[in-house]
């Protein structure tokens, strides 16, 4: 039962993932790249944390892998602000 | 011979050489550090390679100790060439 | 089980290998940026599938300090960018 | 594991690392080169992890992905981009002129180059065939029961190869002496915006929890002194780019204390065995683990203080300054 | 006995963090680290003389597992040259650093490059000497940014660059080492090594990378801009100990690890490129218009002697000949030691007083400066090679060698360098002793003349009466 369930999320996690980085290649400008990427790897990567957990032996490691989650959202979504904000300022700029 | 530490150690020839190349002929100071943190992560990458020992069976910690060595004196050594470069174009900035 | 990991392992690589490209080809700085981060999260899941396929339990530890050194790095780059102001 | 898939997954690493090396040489744009180093960096350390290597893993994270790119990106910041990206047009046409010396020069490197990667080739082979060199690897296994910690790569770096871990952070204190003699630290950041500061407030004490965790870890798992203090300048590197002036470094000869501390806790326990009739860092084996894990805690301290100077770019300016925050554009 | 090798490092390493943290004391601190450092490496010396050589485990590990120390009459003699020269800078230093801060900065790292000298000097382990190659060379470019002007910061950095490639293709040969035999100690790789891929391209690319930073001709070009820009005591460190520091590595690796590998072919190509070195470093040396400079090519110059030996010795076979030989190599390595350092702490105070170091302006310094002039003419007599310089004794050896096994080109070269080393220093002192009236005192500066004196003087004096005990000395080693 918990394998199912793991492997329900890991494979959807994956299908998050490469959903990501097809739109990542084939959507035409760096804004909708942006909004694509930011919710795919997040998605992708909270789904495969939560199954691999289903996994982990003891309570530390549930407690990394969330870390790891929230770092990587945290990250991304600060570095999707700058980097629009900037975008943005050059665009007023031109 | 295992496969996988064969396709590494290869690899790890390839980065030094590309490396090597960029350090030697590159004008530009950035460009030839680079070159030569990539030829030492190709050197890593051998060393790595040969102490794997296959799935399941622990590798041999000489390399890795000898890599973390080299990595910490590499990153110390480009921090020195980066204070030089920002002091070189500062005087040329005064000058 | 493993098969599935296997499989999923290859599945991140994909993905990793799909930023690449984006990484190379560009053509805006930001860009980069962003791929150089999808590659950073797919080498976080990549890690933290490999722990569990090569029985490496300290490899939950270099994804950590992989994801949190992410977050780092996208910092220094943001900085920069308010900085500078051109990419 | 399934063998093919694995050599599949092999295969895609390798290309991946090949290509990005081959990327970030090739441009002639430097902050693009930057920016595909540090993902060369990134992609290495799933390859140390995949070779079972997870201590050289952990160092690649934090400092090939994540530091050294930080230095590149902080360098890149102060100079004008033609300096180093040096595409100015008079140069171009000046090269134009030497353009033959210069194909010849490219071939006769490219070629010396192509000979360096087939000589090494050549002797990995032979190295290969004489099968896996282990007595060393044998004795490391054999003593690690009386080096005081059970991860071997700990017991190497500081029990059986210690001299050389001395030798490396004295490595690390010249370089950054040399730093600090070549002048003031680069003007600060901006104070930054909400975002910024909301990502400060929790990144930094997860910053030095794990660092701590690191250095504790390493006794009997992957980590370390290294690793931890990387992670520890991490944190003040994030400080220093929301705006703190000094990255939370300490002024003027505590600095000092902090950056010559790894060196100089080698040194006293080391010495202080000699006097006391053992050899050199000859840990008694009762007292190696406690030993180890103090030298450890001197040196965590002093290589993040180095690694913050580095990424300064020299001394942290007091915060009285008339224009250290003054924009640079 | 043993436990004089720990001490060589430790005490340099610990007066470096002394002079950090006490900057007060700093000068002060140096003396007693350097008078210190002698009387040990005086004790070595007298150890490896009357015992024969000595090794150190560290941290009481075997060789191999751990690294050992080791030292035998060639590491000995090298290290007490490089202490005499370390203990001249530092008293010279502590009068031509004027500004309080300036010595703050010098101390601390001019006791690192100290300790890298002694550390590679005595390492007994492959991955520990990059280390060590490491610490050399970026505290060489750090003590040689110094000088702060655009131009010393950019050979510095050249430096460095060059540097970091030269120990990264050294780091590749370890590996390769690490791969085919699983050891890193010196004496183990000696006796499992055999003739194969493995070893040949280690020991080349091991050798390219010290050739670099030994700045061999056509390697050279790095050197003479960095060892010209640097303050006067961190020149005289550079080109008389720095890059005979990667030189003693080639000797040590092609005599004694790998000797069973070397073909005539490889010593014969390293012959040509010192000779190259030698007729093009004099060449540069006698055109130049800068005092500074002139010294730096005339390093390029005799470091091409130093090379010359490899063939010679590579033809004679084991016996008296051969012995002799390699004394007159290392007579000749350490009088240039002593030499070259004295002629830039000479150059240095010429340049302080006077403002500018330019060959043709230098008329009458003989007369304001007759001291440091006086230790310009004795460096002159030692890069000459005239008797009875250790400079003499050594040449005189190549000489014979290359006549014994029949190499008549090292005979045309050696001559040919002397003859330009003439042209060039007589150059300088013709300029120096031009007319002007009356000496007021023959000692200016003390502080800063002696050291120039003692070292010159020890170069043409003492070493062309030390030959005997010398060969002595290195009977047994290589």
């Amino acid at each position: 039962m918990i394998d199912a369930m793991s492997s329900l999320l890991i494979v959807s996690g994956l299908a998050f993932y490469l959903a990501g980085s097809i739109g990542l290649l084939r959507l035409p400008d760096l804004y909708s790249r942006l909004h694509a990427l930011t919710k795919a790897d997040n998605l992708g990567l909270g789904l495969l944390t939560a199954g691999l957990a289903l996994h982990a032996q003891d309570l530390f490691v549930t407690l990394k892998l969330v870390l790891i989650w929230l770092a990587v959202l945290a990250a991304s979504a600060a570095s999707a602000h700058l980097i629009a904000q900037h975008a943005r300022r050059r665009e007023k700029q031109s | 011979m295992l496969t996988a530490q064969w396709l590494y150690a290869m690899t790890g020839c390839l980065i030094v050489a590309l490396g090597l190349r960029t350090a030697l002929l590159h004008a530009v100071l950035l460009h030839r550090l680079i070159g030569v943190n990539v030829m030492g992560a190709g050197v890593f990458l051998m060393l790595i390679a040969v102490a794997y020992r296959g799935p399941g069976v622990a590798p041999d910690p000489v390399p890795h100790a000898l890599v973390l060595t080299g990595i910490v004196v590499a990153v110390s050594a480009t921090a020195l060439v980066l204070a030089l470069a920002r002091r070189l174009t500062g005087e040329q900035d005064n000058g | 089980m493993s098969e599935l990991l296997t499989v999923s392992a290859l599945g991140l690589m994909l993905s990793l290998f799909l930023g690449l490209l984006r990484v190379v080809r560009g053509p805006s700085t930001g860009d980069r940026m962003l791929a150089t981060q999808l590659i950073g999260t797919a080498g976080v899941g990549l890690l933290l599938l490999l722990s569990l396929l090569l029985k490496q339990t300290a490899l939950i530890d270099v994804a950590l300090i992989l994801a949190l050194l992410a977050a780092v790095a996208a910092a220094a780059f943001t900085g920069q960018q308010r900085e500078t102001g051109d990419d | 594991m399934n063998t093919t898939a694995v050599h599949v997954l092999d295969i895609l690493l390798i290309i991946s690392l090949l290509s990005l090396a081959a990327a970030a040489l090739l441009t002639s744009d430097a902050r693009r080169s930057v920016i595909l180093f540090m993902a060369f960096g990134l992609v290495l350390a799933v390859a140390w992890g995949r070779l079972h290597a997870p201590d050289v893993a952990l160092a690649e994270a934090a400092i090939g992905a994540g530091l050294s790119g930080a230095l590149l990106l902080a360098a890149l910041r102060e100079q004008p981009r033609r300096a180093l990206s040096g595409d100015a047009k008079p140069v171009r046409e000046r090269e134009r002129e030497r353009t033959s010396i210069d194909v010849t020069l490219q071939l006769t490197v490219t070629l010396l180059c192509v000979a360096v990667a087939a000589l090494l080739v050549w002797a990995l082979a032979e190295a290969f065939d004489r099968g896996p060199q282990d007595t060393l690897a044998q004795a490391v296994s054999e003593t690690l029961a009386a080096s005081g910690v059970s991860n071997p790569v700990t017991a190497i770096l500081l029990n059986f190869r210690a001299y050389d871990t001395l030798l490396e952070l004295a490595v690390l204190l010249t370089a950054v002496l040399g730093i600090l003699a070549l002048g003031p630290a680069r003007p600060g950041y901006q104070a930054a915006g909400p975002v910024f500061d909301s990502l400060v407030r929790w990144l930094v004490p997860v910053l030095i929890l794990t660092a701590g965790y690191l250095l504790w870890v390493g006794a009997h798992a992957p980590g370390g002194a290294f690793q931890a203090g990387a992670t520890l300048a991490a944190a003040a590197v994030v400080l220093r780019l929301a705006g703190h002036r000094t990255a939370g470094l300490p002024a003027g000869q505590t600095l000092h204390l902090v950056i010559a501390a790894g060196v100089g806790m080698f040194l006293l326990v080391g010495l202080s065995l000699l006097v006391l009739g053992r050899p050199f860092l000859g840990y008694p084996p009762a007292w190696a683990g406690g030993l180890i894990l103090l030298i450890e805690s001197a040196a965590m301290l002093a290589i993040a203080a180095t690694l913050v100077l580095a990424f300064l770019g020299g001394r942290p300016q007091p915060a009285a300054g008339l224009s250290g925050e003054k924009r640079q554009c | 006995m043993a436990d004089t090798l720990i001490w060589l490092v430790a005490i340099p390493l610990a007066g470096s963090i002394a002079t950090l943290l006490l900057p007060r004391q700093a000068t002060a601190l140096v003396y007693v680290a350097a008078v210190a450092t002698t009387a040990v490496a005086g004790t070595l010396l007298y150890g490896v003389g009357s015992q024969g050589p000595v090794s150190y485990e560290i941290g009481g590990w075997t060789a191999g597992l751990g690294i050992a120390l080791r030292a035998d009459g060639l590491s000995a003699l090298l290290l007490m040259m490089s202490t005499l020269v370390v203990l001249a800078g530092s008293v010279y230093a502590s009068a031509y650093f004027s500004k309080a801060a300036e010595r703050a900065r010098f101390w601390p790292l001019w006791l690192l490059l100290w300790t890298s000298l002694n550390a590679l000097l005595l390492s007994g382990d492959l991955f520990n000497l990059y280390v060590t190659l490491e610490l050399l060379g970026l505290s060489a470019v750090a003590l040689a940014s110094l000088g702060g002007t655009l131009a010393a910061v950019q050979a510095a950095l050249r430096y460095l660059l060059v540097g970091l490639l030269g120990s990264m293709m050294f780091l590749a040969g370890v590996s390769l080492i690490y791969a085919g035999y699983g050891t890193l100690d010196l004496a183990t790789l000696a006796r499992a090594v055999e003739a194969g891929p493995v070893a040949w391209t280690a020991l080349a690319l091991m050798t390219a990378g010290l050739l670099l930073k030994t700045a061999l001709f056509p390697l050279h070009f790095w050197l003479p801009p960095a060892h010209a820009s640097a303050p006067a005591p961190v020149s005289a460190v550079l080109s008389a100990l720095v890059v005979k520091a990667a030189f003693y590595l080639v000797l040590r690796l092609w005599l004694d690890t790998f000797a069973d590998l070397v073909t005539p072919a490889a010593a014969n190509l390293l012959g040509i490129l010192g000779a190259g070195a030698i007729l093009w470093g004099s060449w540069r040396a006698l055109r130049t218009e800068r005092l500074k400079l002139l010294a730096a090519y005339s390093t390029v110059a005799q470091l091409g002697y130093l090379f010359l030996f490899f063939p010679v010795l590579q033809a004679l076979p084991p016996g008296p000949a051969r012995d002799a030989a390699l004394g007159g190599l290392v007579i000749l390595a350490l009088t240039h030691g002593f030499a070259k350092a004295g002629l830039f702490l000479a150059i240095g105070i010429i340049q302080q007083r006077s403002g500018h170091d330019r060959i043709r302006e230098l008329d009458g310094t003989a007369q304001r400066l007759p001291a440091s002039t006086f230790a310009i003419a004795l460096a002159g007599v030692a890069l000459i090679g005239l008797p009875p310089s250790g400079a003499f004794l050594g040449k005189w050896q190549l000489l014979a060698g290359s006549f014994a096994s029949g190499q008549w080109l090292w005979i045309l070269v050696t001559m040919a360098g002397s003859l330009l080393a003439a042209a060039y220093m007589f150059r300088v002192l013709g300029h120096a002793f031009g007319h002007q009236p009356y000496p007021q005192r023959p000692v200016t500066v003390a502080r800063e003349e002696w050291p120039a004196l003692i070292l010159t003087s020890l170069a043409v004096a003492g070493l062309g009466l030390a030959g005997a005990p010398i060969w002595g000395l290195l009977e047994g080693s290589t």
